[in-house]
């Protein structure tokens, strides 16, 4: 029964599609999309009704300028071969996925797969991937909320990407510095194993480092740049849909199983270990959260199950594939716990890192990358292994920190002092009035037909006519806030 | 015995209450409502249809107040509401024949 | 390892499962299922409070009305052979998917799968297509928004299935007329090529005529036979929710990939294609229905970014598989751009398409399928091809207009003498109370124990006892609007 | 093309991967977990806006403690060999998944796969079940909406799946009593056929007993032990949130694909014929809901499509793999019109079913079980079977009322006696704000930076500081109503 | 004639309307309001952040009575929204001009 | 001075605010409210469960006029509202002690 063609295909080198693994990672990447819109959920319903839909389009624009930029540029910087020592695949070579798409003589597109090994064709993999580097860009306006000019935004999701995710991610996933190449750092720390490559290599499974840490310390640097929101402190600035926050939170437990049992690059009994401890150590991590919320507020609450969860899920992130089940419940009541003690700590600081990117995101990562020194199953210090891979999971912890923390710093200081980083006063007011021209409900007009929208809906329909000059007359500036740090 | 309502800008609110608790005011109602005046609205835009909002998110306080106390109370609103901008909204006082606590039945200045 | 049974299968020519393959068209069948929901919330979110649940209804009962009769005669009509001259299958063929189903032969029910080939299940294939059929008629609520008789809809929506969209299915997809069969209007006008098929045949991935065109048009055409809502251009009519429409845009941009990456019939590398198109279209529409919004009106819009986002996906729906990634974006971004301008048109034109179904799924449509004349890479204009192919898809839209256009025409019009297009006046006036006796939000009520939900909920309980009388006093109709068309 | 440790596993007994099969295990259990946050809005728009956060609190906790448990002994229970005579499995077999997980020998994890014969990871059936455990809990929470003590709902939930669920999943699906299996119920009724196995197997595909007959039932005992909310009959108690009814119904539909086809234990004929059938029935029952609901009520209503919808995905589950599409449109229209009328069961019974557990998932459970004796394609009456199979329903119905109707009332005593099932009355009054600390929406404050919320929200910032003091003056408890039954 | 503006717990509307229903008065007008008082507010939980909510939930009644009701209608009201507990609320009388029924253009006490 | 406060139909604020404009008045605070009179509600149905629902969605208006204007200011909001159906609304006029423009403190006649 073999097809002459098939047999070709062979001659010529190009491995066999394998349908069952290219489906689950088709449907693995539509899981990882899913997450933004689940994201932008999670974090509108946390902010204030007056900027919801900024939050939300914080994310939704990233899916637009980071979904076109990955295409061209961004697959060629993260996973065509090394350039620049190991920091950063060619952009050229790639670009436009040249070369990844199907073609008569290779009708799946694997001769040039990152993972034909497995019989995924190219293209299943950069969309994979893709969406891997959208979401970690939204993760950041988090951090930013109420308060960051939106072009510049634009911007930045552009200029971050390239030059902190694309790199970050060839270091790590793509045979660069942070992997475990034979040319890597721990090659060099820790000496080469058989095969040349390094004897311990940093373990990330699906994006501990490369997403979580990553955003995390991008966020703290922005919110840093950016200063408090005005009346951060004194005004209430409690969420203003719950519900939406656990919409989201759903939302991104299901598409996780995409980001993390995806990560297996195929459907086999790794990725279903995956799934298996990506849901375990988020319900863990959900009970570990309630639990410390009730011990030190008294009630456990909605905003925290949904807190909880996430937290778990980052935790698990770099560990899923490495850890049993147990382990798994191990690693996500720890960072359930340990994530809701450190949203407290911004406060202590002074920074305003509004929906807790820092203390969800990056200490979560810190969390899932470092017990891996402990739980994972083959080196682990728990599992019998020496403190190497606890030193390896460190290494690469920090240098995620040193390196998001730094680049972000540059890009954001260049644009705070060219496009500027921060909205308009009126702007901060108003929110999505000013900025975006909309209010996201009008729940009081249209109660009849003719209803003129009474409150904060009346409204007079014009000919649409060009610009929408500013019809508000220049507001009080009367609050003695800071403007920035 | 006096009905004072005062429309304000709803990010006073909580100024305007600090105030009056220094006056020794502590009950009051409060109503959201919607404000049309010289201050302009602002425009948004659906699916390339712009709208003029021309009513303006407002608060609206009712405080009954003994008599002797209506000038001062409606100063200190005045003052904790004032940003000087235009919207700043109206203060304005109606005379009350009886008031009533509905927990003890106590009346007029008992009430309050 | 050759298991008996299966030899004897495969002597008896019923050919292999595919695992890999049947496994991801139930997975795009039940994303594009999906879709229906998120269109609901797409356009839900668009209307007023007073009648979210009805444009909700509309969406929902065509899952209820269009699922039962795909499985009695759609598939059928759609698929089962040749009728009317290329115009339609048998209904009866294939009637209650007879024949389509796991036997004991036959365990995977391959024997007459339309989709035999890749080893997908012939239910598998009937599910996915049963999809399609649910979000066409779905598509045409946005048009009739707010006043169409509730009764009429539901009838509509079977009627118009059966006379519309399964004889164009057929038409395209199923071998008939349109399609590239020897016997297909392109046959006739360019020729036979090898194998008997059309030498140029028109080319429609995953149903920019069959979805898009046909659900424009019709939409366009029942918005004329109902005339405008009361107080269209007087009173404002701004979406009441504007979350719910960037939640249904995510829904459908996830639900999409089923749609056109399932519509590659597998998941090979040709899937894998479609997906990454789908993605990059769609962030590049969104791009550019922001920049030219911007432009227009001086601000980007929530609305604008959902929009965008779907004249995106509509766009790329046609090319899916037959463009590059490169394509791919400056089809979505030309899609973007044209449609956030074509949305203005309507009220030039005096129509009352509520929810821009033209501007966004008509035109869009067209846009999509025009453009494959231009970026087809195998004959496109842009890839060393001649105009044949531009020629063929400017007729398979032409058709699809004028078919649609004029069928929807005459069922509107039947219709309109019958049942009656339009709900009373009371209904129009109060939406959701008067047509389905609920309202949508009670965000007041129940505050505490025996609130009696004083703002529009304060109600007493009656034990249920048949019909509910209407209770309201005769409203006015004081408003001077015009009745229909 | 045969790699030699494949041979050495072939020899080793251990059977191959089928990656297809595999992959649709997972997106399954995917899709299953996804339908809890789904439910959470079908319950959490139906109650009033106070208690929203409760009732999504409930199925995200459960997500929590039964994700957890469910990987410690959890599976072990349900499918570790027989103990106590086919009652349950043995808890510590597999305790932690133990034995399960891929090792270097047997990498995809099948050498102890419960699915092994579909080529499907022992870890992937285990997490497809995982996700079955956690919804039937979370089912039952609305019955007891709106006034069920936290805390005891959560050590409810892990006292009730584990002496409830687990041995009722075993008895049915783990070859237990119930199962078809040689030393079962039927077996010794029906007698035992070639290979020992029961003549006539009781049916359930995907959970009619196990799960919705089960939650149905336990819902309604812990209803009756709670007794009726206060004000019940009196205030008016009506969904806050129609559209997030909605919304939960369309991500139910969307699961329960997962769900019902993922019971095929793989991607093949029986998978595409499950999802077939539940779409159909679905589709079926929303029609006949809404066609009951307008002959009884005058109305056809949104919540009454999402619960007409729900009906049928409830009543197809038993038999989405053993009817034909015809036979699924007649079951689901059966019970959509049955269920309909159904709800107003419980008035006349006194009972405050709050969101109606007996209603549709008791009755619709029932319903479906039952429907199988008549519409099964192998046995059923309407198939040229005899009553053999007609009885094996009924019993296993019965066994399951019984089963979980007698332990759920001796659970709900003791913990009524222990721990109290009641809120006080305090929470009950005020909702959210007083279980969880926090309330849902907040639609009037953050109008303008600074604004204090002023309605409802109206708040002040303070440095968290331990506990939070009930800050409220005891409230009146002028209701004269019943406390509990 | 009088306008009387009740304030009371929301629970308790309507107890208060079925009262003053059987002392025939057929109409009134009510808004959602927030009182502040002695009552005390309850605290909230934002990720770690408490929040005091000081304003708690009301329901607003105004409803125009000829002067001779007045009386009664006032212990009508307080006595259908007596709870006994603190913020039971206010209600008070202020005089009115005149009145006018919009649909008949009728006057004063014909017009309520 | 005097407050005139109107309860009218909410589609009719529109025509309201033209007519107020038309007779120079430029300023209004306007509320949500829901009217209990004479015209009968709706009924809504939830899983079988009736509800009828007594109070309907109206807007009140409360504008500041000086006596000699509010007879005149009265008619034009009557005359603006009025539909001729049940539940048009009333229109009624209070006696206002003092008024405030919170921005200028200026007061009474020139406060509006
Ligand atoms: N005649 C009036 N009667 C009642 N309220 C008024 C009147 N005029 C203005 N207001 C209220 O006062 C608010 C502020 O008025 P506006 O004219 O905008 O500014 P300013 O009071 O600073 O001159 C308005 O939004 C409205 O709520
Ligand atoms: N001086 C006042 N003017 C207007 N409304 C008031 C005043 N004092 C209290 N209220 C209203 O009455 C409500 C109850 O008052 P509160 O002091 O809490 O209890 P009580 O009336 O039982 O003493 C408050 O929530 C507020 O709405
Ligand atoms: N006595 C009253 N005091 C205050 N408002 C009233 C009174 N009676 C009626 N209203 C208000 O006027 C509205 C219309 O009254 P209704 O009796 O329904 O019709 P109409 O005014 O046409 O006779 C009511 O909905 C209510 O808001």
């Amino acid at each position: 029964m073999v097809v002459p063609e098939a047999l070709d295909r062979w001659r010529a080198g190009i491995p066999p599609l394998d349908a069952g693994n290219n489906a689950w990672m088709l449907v693995s990447a539509a899981l990882v999309l899913l997450m933004t819109p689940g994201l932008a959920f999670f974090y509108g319903g946390m902010v204030r009704r007056k900027s919801v839909i900024n939050m939300l389009m914080m994310s939704f624009s990233a899916m637009g300028t980071v979904g076109v930029v990955y295409v061209l540029w961004g697959y060629s910087m993260s996973f065509a071969g090394n350039a620049l020592g190991g920091l950063v695949g060619n952009p050229v070579t790639a670009f436009g996925l040249a070369r990844l798409g199907p073609t008569a003589a290779d009708p799946n597109g694997l001769a040039n797969s990152a993972d034909a090994g497995s019989g995924v064709s190219g293209l299943a993999f950069a969309a994979f991937q893709l969406t891997f580097a959208i979401i970690t860009v939204a993760l950041i306006s988090g951090a930013v909320a109420d308060r960051m000019k939106f072009t510049t935004w634009l911007v930045f999701s552009v200029v971050w990407v390239s030059v902190v995710y694309f790199p970050l991610a060839h270091m790590v996933w793509g045979g660069g510095l942070l992997s475990g190449a034979s040319d890597s750092l721990s090659a060099l720390i820790f000496g080469r194993g058989p095969g040349g490559s390094a004897a311990i290599a940093p373990m990330d499974f699906a994006g501990g480092t490369v997403v979580h840490i990553d955003a995390g310390v991008a966020g703290i640097v922005l919110a840093f740049l950016l200063g408090r929101r005005k009346g951060h402190g004194r005004d209430p600035m409690r969420p203003h849909n719950v519900p939406f926050v656990m919409l989201g939170a759903g939302l991104l437990w299901f598409g996780w199983f995409g980001f993390n049992a995806g990560s297996a690059g195929g459907a086999g009994g790794l990725a279903a270990l995956a799934w298996i401890n990506t849901s375990t150590a988020t319900s863990a991590a959900m009970l570990g959260w309630l639990a410390v919320e009730r011990v030190l507020h008294g009630k456990a609450t909605g905003i925290g199950a949904a807190s909880g969860a996430v937290a778990g899920l980052v935790a698990i992130t770099p560990g899923a594939g490495f850890v049993s089940p147990i382990g798994s419940v191990a690693i996500g009541a720890l960072a359930g716990g340990i994530c809701a003690w450190a949203i407290g700590l911004k406060s202590r600081l002074g920074l305003d890192d509004a929906l807790d990117v820092g203390g969800v995101h990056l200490v979560g990562g810190i969390v899932g990358t470092v017990a891996l020194g402990f739980f994972s199953t083959s080196t682990g210090l728990f599992y019998g292994g020496n403190a190497d891979q606890l030193m390896a999971q460190a290494i690469i912890a920090g240098a995620a920190i040193l390196f998001s923390g730094g680049l972000t710093l540059v890009i954001g200081l260049i644009l705070r002092s060219t496009l500027g980083l921060r909205m308009s006063e009126d702007e901060e007011y108003d929110g999505d009035t000013a900025i975006h021209g909309e209010s996201a409900y009008d729940f009081e007009g249209g109660t009849g037909i003719g209803s003129p929208g009474v409150l904060r809906g009346a409204t007079h329909h014009q000919e649409a006519s060009g610009h929408v000059a500013s019809a508000r007359a220049p507001e009080p500036a009367s609050e003695p806030e800071e403007a920035s740090a | 015995m006096n009905l004072i309502t005062a429309v304000i800008k709803p990010f006073k609110l909580e100024d305007v209450r600090t105030a009056l608790l220094a006056h020794g005011v502590t009950g009051m109602t409060v109503c959201e409502a919607s404000g049309y005046g010289r201050q302009r609205g602002h425009t948004e835009v659906y699916r390339g249809a712009e709208y003029t909002v021309e009513l303006l998110p407002k608060v609206r306080i009712d405080l009954l107040v003994a008599d002797e106390d209506t000038g001062d109370v409606i100063d200190a609103i005045v003052r904790a509401a004032w940003t000087g901008k235009i919207g700043d909204g109206k203060v304005w006082a109606v005379p009350v024949a009886t008031a009533v606590r509905v927990r003890t039945g106590e009346r007029d200045a008992a009430a309050i």
